[in-house]
């Protein structure tokens, strides 16, 4: 039973449409992620959802219900914003309760809620402070805390870990992932960053240009990407994607010339010899040691080699493309720039796009 | 050592805005306060009769016009802070309703560019009993309205306040505009997702947070109250009676038709008392804010 | 397992169609409410407008709000050529030159003496910068009336009473604390690491505000001119009390044309008189009020 | 006739022989506006120019908040050569200073003196010396009715024995569906109202002791001062509802259009009825208040400044010549409304209602001068503003009235 539903949505700004029928649903207690570049249309659909904009056509669901014409506050959610929004000149509890104010629940409820919530985000201390007297982790999670204290059906987040800190953001990313397991509500969560989407999300909705180019788990669309869009928009570094031309016995030649082997790759549908192909290869599958059967070999010049310390990213010549390989920094520590090394792939590790659609074959 | 015109020349260019202040506020003020303590007529005289040297402080207080003055002061004090109201209630209807913006705050605003002379011809032909407002909705047949205010003491004083909260909504407007759209509109979101009613978004949250903007109008307000002159020579000219009279008005009353500018510098002085009475605390209450404000953000 | 698809609509058929945007109620509440404030804001100028163009026979027929029956220039013309102030019958004119004799030196000099002193404050480093500020802002709050014998038997010494360069200069006097208040706030917000690389490079006090600091004072020299030509023009008790015998300004000859009355009084050259008067600022507003708008929203007036 | 061409003859030739430019520029500071009074005003222009003075005219309407500047533009090194004044302190703070030109050898060389009434001399004369020049003499207090409404409402304003009957009549008045009483209710018209009530009630001693230089502190004991406000507020409540805030050339209108029976302000008014094409004793007649023990004389004056170079002193002098020249001075009391200065003017030059004033003026008892010309202004205003509240604010009793006219008294006079 989908819990969280669009259907059809189509909404236009003047004669600019954002989003051109788009459908999309998650299950109760999924944590949604819409991910995408800025301008790809997220943040406009959160708000279609949140009731903040209404759509131009199509239906919004949540549960059995039809919400699309209903107020915000009667489509029984919670958001939490990118600037928090909290109330400026009310105290942190203030702000926890102003919302639940006007939905006449009895005094005792409203504090119990309060103290709930405060005890779960560790707010206690800060109760009659104001935003103002906060840091900006506190304010987050005053935040979150003025959403919870709702028991809404649904919780919207919308870039809530953009203003902080690189250190508190992976600290409040734990903490969201750590509350959704605890509490289990649907979660539709809007990001740019693709590090809070493969470790928060249990399903990603990746956007661009107003349309979902796919929709999965984390592990899909990191491994199986849809299209090239996707490819080259999750990872980081991104995929190596290689033009290539498909040969007969399920083999293709690559551009420098080197064959590419693509008998390990499960094919929707086989492509006829002739046809052009994009390769994606992540970096860090690469290996410098020599492997046992590989989809590909490609001796190649270092152009050079960046150390990031757990990691060291070789930026190797392919005609005149890069190649970045992921390797070890033992593996890279006698390299320098100007030599050449061999690198494999392993053939279980494919990804392959038709290179006229940029669909995954 | 030389001249360290780096220093120099900022200070010299500081020269005029000094000398002004020196002597066209603090000398001058002094000056007033010590003309009346004389007893100047038509022409200054500096001696001080120093056996009662604050006798037209005594007289000011004796005086009706000068108490007059005064309610009239509160009166019309109270009656222009409509106008912050007004001018409030007008920004947040644009806001929220955004279509004809432009068109609505160009009609509010254009008041404040009309002289108070010109509004007070305006309003006085307005409530011209015979050819105006009154006698429009007489020739409706709704002959029980009246108009007349400007003839009678005790509305004499509403009529002034009409004009100038018509004067002077526009610009409250246009500030309390700009301190609307200086809100975060993620505010207004959360607000409505909590479905808390508008009114009390508005008294809870809006207000509060704009309560600087309120403070500097009512400061601008205020000042704007006690310099009240124009519009009263153009409108009543101080009548019927006294009814309309305000300290401003006391006071150059007092130095051209009463020809006594010691007495006429003591209503200065005193209107300069109140001046201080009122603004050292909204001065005070207002660079605390700021104050408060620099500490949270640094 | 969720069910997705990524797809446009099949061309054309909308499903779940809605109705055509409709305008909430509140919405129409909000923007009935709007409408009668405008009319209420515009009656005063509907009613100058349309009584000046309107002979006295119709205006006696006491129908304030009714249109011209015949249009009329009349009444504009008497009232900018011919009416009398007294026995000099020269109309509005007059007062108009006056007026426009007053406003530029005003101007410049209040401006110029402003700008230099927020510049001043606000970007160099004067000892006693924090105590003249104070007394600036009291100066603000004081009433004209406390200083205006003093400024009468000063600008009596100065030779100048009575001139237009008077009322320039006392118009300069009363601007200057609110003005530099304004300009310092401003100012202040311009980074000093500009004016300190502009020192580096050899840029002297006066260079770096021509050439630095004035250059980005748009916004608020936009906001200042309007208030000061708005504040200006339509003074009255400046012009009446500095003005004298041949200085006064035209909002002193519209009160003596409209106070002192000829007989029966002819209201549509009264208001002919006003609108003329109220012209020349409604016209700077019109089509700078945008910017006033802006210029306030920015910051540009603080406190 | 034949002095008076040749007198025109003669200032033609010394203009001509003088050239334009020695025209001598004479700045005038003066407050009239109304339609009438400029009229009278070009009478003297004219004449004035006739002397080779060129007249730069400096209109301060009064009560436009701008008294102020006379003594300003005189300290402000930028005076006017002739000013409308009429209090004598003024001329007496322009003497301190230096500036005051006394006038008494020039009126005794023309010949005026002789002819001016008694009560001209007295209002000019200050501390002994000849002050001003005398423009006009106006009774501030005259009943100006429009002749038709009297006929069509059946009353005779000039049966009045006494304002008992005068209001008697007044039922009359509404009956036939006319205004009775025509009031500008404004500070200053009020204030001569009062007056004008003081010396109509009270008589010649006991308005000296309010208006004189020396009010009396028992004057305001008086049981007359009683009657005085009793009377006030019931000319109030006979005022018509427009009264308000009216000038007092409209309220002068309502009376010549007809809607009015009458007015009861200044001969001035005479000025405006003139104006309006009507004539004295035809279509309006000019009665005094019934009743008066006394009336108020108002004398028109202007000062000149003194301690100017011979040739603009010259032209001063010239301008005075002018302004008490017996028929100069008949033409302008016509246009004005006013009765001349002189007793002199020749009798054609004089309707019926100056005939009225040149005969009361024969009889000093009943004579009184205008307040203006005597009394200190701070005390005059505080009257003013006791008077024109009384009226202003139907609930006052006359007791309150009387009690803050002694409170004035207390602080202002002490």
């Amino acid at each position: 039973m989908p819990r969280v539903s669009f259907e059809h949505i189509v909404k236009r700004f003047g004669a600019i449409t954002v989003l051109d029928g788009l459908n999309l649903a998650v299950d109760d207690g999924d944590f949604l992620v819409l991910l995408g570049p800025s301008g790809c249309g997220k943040t406009t659909l959160l708000n279609l959802l949140a009731g903040l904009s209404d759509v131009t056509s199509g239906r919004i669901m949540i549960g059995e219900r039809d919400v699309t014409d209903l107020d915000p506050k009667d489509r029984r959610l919670a958001m939490v914003f990118q600037s928090y929004a909290l109330y400026p000149t009310k105290t942190v509890r203030g702000n926890l309760r102003f919302g639940l104010s006007a939905s006449k629940l009895p005094k005792e409820e409203i504090d119990k809620r309060i103290a709930w919530a405060a005890d779960m985000l560790q707010i206690g201390p800060l109760m009659d402070r104001r935003p103002a007297q906060l840091s900006g982790g506190q304010r987050q999670r005053v935040a979150i805390g003025r959403a919870l204290v709702k028991h809404a059906d649904v919780l919207l987040f919308d870039e809530p870990l953009s203003n902080l800190d690189a250190k508190l953001r992976t600290e409040m990313r734990l903490e969201i992932k750590k509350l959704h397991e605890e509490l289990n509500p649907t979660v539709v969560y809007v990001t740019h960053d693709q590090i809070e989407a493969m470790t928060m999300a249990t399903r990603i909705a990746i956007m661009n240009g107003g349309k979902i180019e796919q929709f999965g788990t984390p592990d899909d669309v990191y491994e199986r990407p849809a299209n090239l869009f996707v490819a080259g928009f999750i990872g980081s570094p991104s995929m190596n994607l290689l033009p290539a031309t498909v040969e007969t016995g399920g083999r293709a030649r690559l551009a420098d010339g080197s064959l590419l082997d693509m008998s390990g790759y499960v094919f929707d549908t086989t492509p006829p010899a002739g046809a052009e192909l994009v390769v994606g290869l992540r970096p860090e599958h690469f290996s410098l040691v020599a492997n046992v059967d590989p989809a590909c070999r490609l001796d190649l010049e270092i152009r050079h080699i960046e150390r990031t310390g757990s990691d060291a990213m070789l930026s190797l010549a392919f005609g005149d493309r890069r190649v970045v390989v992921r390797a070890t920094p033992t593996e890279t520590s006698r390299l320098k720039s100007g030599d050449k090394i061999a690198v494999t792939f392993p053939k279980d590790r494919l990804n392959l796009f038709d290179a006229g659609s940029g669909r995954r074959i | 050592m030389g001249i360290r015109w780096s220093r120099l020349t900022p200070q010299l260019a500081l020269t005029p805005a000094v000398a002004i202040t020196a002597i066209a506020f603090i000398g001058s003020i002094g000056w007033t306060i010590l003309l009346s303590l004389t007893s100047s007529r038509r022409l200054p005289d500096y001696t001080i009769d120093w056996t009662n040297p604050f006798r037209q402080y005594a007289r000011l207080f004796a005086d009706i016009g000068w108490r007059i003055s005064l309610s009239n002061l509160i009166v019309l004090a109270i009656g222009s802070a409509l106008a912050i109201v007004f001018g409030f209630i007008l920004a947040a209807m644009i806001e929220r309703e955004r279509r004809g913006e432009d068109f609505f705050r160009t009609v509010f605003l254009y008041p404040l560019a009309i002289s108070l002379i010109v509004t007070g011809v305006a309003w006085r032909w307005i409530f011209n009993p015979a050819l105006g407002l009154e006698s429009f909705f007489h020739s409706l047949g709704m002959t029980w309205v009246s108009f007349n205010w400007l003839a009678d003491g005790r509305t004499a004083m509403y009529a002034i306040i009409l004009a100038s909260v018509w004067q002077s909504s526009g610009f409250y407007m246009a500030l309390m505009l700009a301190g609307l759209k200086a809100i975060n509109v993620e505010i207004w979101s959360a607000a409505r997702l909590d479905g808390v009613p508008l009114w009390r978004v508005y008294l809870e949250i809006i207000i509060p947070m704009m309560k600087f903007t309120f403070l500097t109008c009512a400061i601008l307000l205020s000042l704007g109250v006690i310099k009240a002159y124009d519009i009263i020579v153009a409108m009543t000219n101080g009548g019927p009676g006294q009814s309309t009279w305000l300290p401003a008005y006391f006071t150059i009353n007092a130095m051209s038709a009463k020809g006594n500018l010691a007495f006429a510098s003591a209503a200065a002085t005193l209107m300069l008392a109140i001046t201080l009475v009122i603004f050292l605390p909204l001065v005070l209450l207002t660079v605390w804010q700021q104050r408060m404000r620099k500490g949270v953000a640094g | 397992m969720t069910d997705f698809t990524s797809s446009t609509s099949a061309e054309g058929a909308v499903m779940f169609p809605r109705p055509k945007k409709r305008i909430k109620g509140r919405s129409i509440a909000v923007l009935v409410f709007l409408t009668m404030a405008a009319l209420f804001f515009s009656i005063p100028l509907y009613v100058l407008v349309t009584t000046s163009f309107k002979t006295m026979d119709q205006i006696r027929g006491g129908a304030i709000f009714s249109l011209p029956e015949v249009w009329t220039f009349e009444a504009w013309r008497y009232a900018w050529d011919e009416a009398c102030s007294g026995i000099t019958c020269e109309g509005l004119k007059r007062g108009f030159v006056n007026s426009l004799e007053i406003l530029f030196p005003s101007l410049i000099a209040s401006i110029a003496i402003s700008a230099v002193t927020g510049y001043a404050l606000a970007l160099w480093n004067v000892r006693w910068a924090g105590g003249f500020l104070f007394l600036l802002f009291l100066c603000a709050f004081v009433p004209f009336q406390i200083i205006m014998y003093p400024l009468i038997v000063i600008t009596v010494k100065l030779g100048i009473y009575g001139s237009v360069w008077a009322v320039a200069f006392i118009h300069t006097v009363l601007a200057m604390p609110v003005l530099t208040l304004i300009f310092r706030n401003y100012y202040k917000d311009i980074p000093p690491e500009i004016i300190k690389a502009a020192i580096m490079d050899n840029g002297s006090f006066w260079r770096i505000f021509l050439e630095i600091v004035l250059p980005m004072s748009g916004n608020i020299l936009i906001v200042v001119l309007i208030m000061q030509i708005t504040s200006i023009w339509n003074d009255y008790l400046i012009g009446v009390t500095f003005g004298g015998l041949g200085a006064q300004p035209m909002t002193v000859n519209l009160a003596n044309m409209v106070t002192v009355t000829t007989g029966t009084v002819s209201y549509n050259v009264n208001m002919a008189a006003a609108l003329q008067t109220a012209v020349p600022p409604l016209v700077i507003y019109f089509v700078l009020g945008k910017f006033f708008v802006q210029g306030i929203a920015a910051g540009a007036v603080k406190g | 006739m034949k002095p008076h061409s040749y007198r025109l003859g003669l200032a033609l030739a010394a203009t001509l022989l003088s050239g334009a430019a020695f025209a001598e520029d004479l700045v005038i500071y003066q407050d009239w506006s109304s339609p009438a009074e400029v009229k009278a005003l070009n009478v003297l222009k004219a004449a004035a120019e006739k002397k080779g003075i060129k007249w730069i005219d400096i209109t301060i309407p009064h009560d436009t908040g701008s008294n102020v500047t006379l003594l300003n533009l005189v300290t402000g090194g930028n005076p006017p050569n002739v000013f409308s004044e009429n209090n004598p302190a003024v001329y007496m703070d322009l003497e301190k200073m230096g500036l005051g030109r006394p006038l008494t050898g020039l009126f005794k060389d023309l010949g005026a003196m002789d002819h001016f009434p008694a009560v001209v001399k007295k209002v000019i004369t200050i501390d002994g010396e000849v002050r001003k020049i005398p423009l006009g003499i106006q009774i501030d207090g005259m009943v100006y009715y429009n002749k038709e409404v009297a006929a069509k409402a059946g009353v005779d304003p000039e049966k009045w024995a006494s304002l008992d009957a005068m209001f008697a009549d007044f039922d009359k008045v509404k009956a036939a569906g006319f205004i009775p009483l025509a009031v500008g209710a404004q500070q200053w018209q009020i204030g001569y109202l009062t007056h004008t009530l003081v010396a109509t009630l009270g008589g010649v001693d006991y308005f000296t002791e309010i208006y004189g230089p020396k009010p009396k502190a028992e004057a305001l004991d008086a049981p007359v001062l009683k009657d005085v406000f009793t009377w006030l507020r019931k000319f109030q409540q006979a005022a018509d509802p427009g009264s308000v805030n009216r000038d007092w050339n409209m309220t002068t209108n309502t009376v010549i259009s007809g809607q009015a029976l009458m007015q009861i302000h200044g001969d001035w008014m005479k000025g405006e009825w003139r104006a309006a094409g009507k004539e004295a004793g035809k279509d309006f007649g000019c009665a005094q208040i019934p009743g008066a023990k006394a009336v108020v004389v108002s004398v028109d004056s202007w000062g000149l400044l003194g301690g100017q170079p011979a040739a603009k002193d010259k032209a001063e002098l010239d301008f005075a010549s002018v302004v008490v020249d017996p028929v100069v001075n008949a033409d302008f009391a016509a246009a004005k409304g006013a009765t001349p200065v002189r007793a002199d003017v020749p009798t054609d030059k004089l309707d019926i209602c100056s005939q009225g004033v040149l005969d009361v003026l024969k009889d000093p008892a009943r004579q009184v001068q205008n307040p203006h010309s005597m009394v200190d202004p701070d005390w005059q205003a505080s009257i003013w503003e006791v008077a024109f509240n009384f009226w202003s604010t139907p609930s006052m009793t006359v007791d309150e009235a009387i009690a803050s006219m002694k409170s004035n008294y207390a602080t202002i006079v002490k």
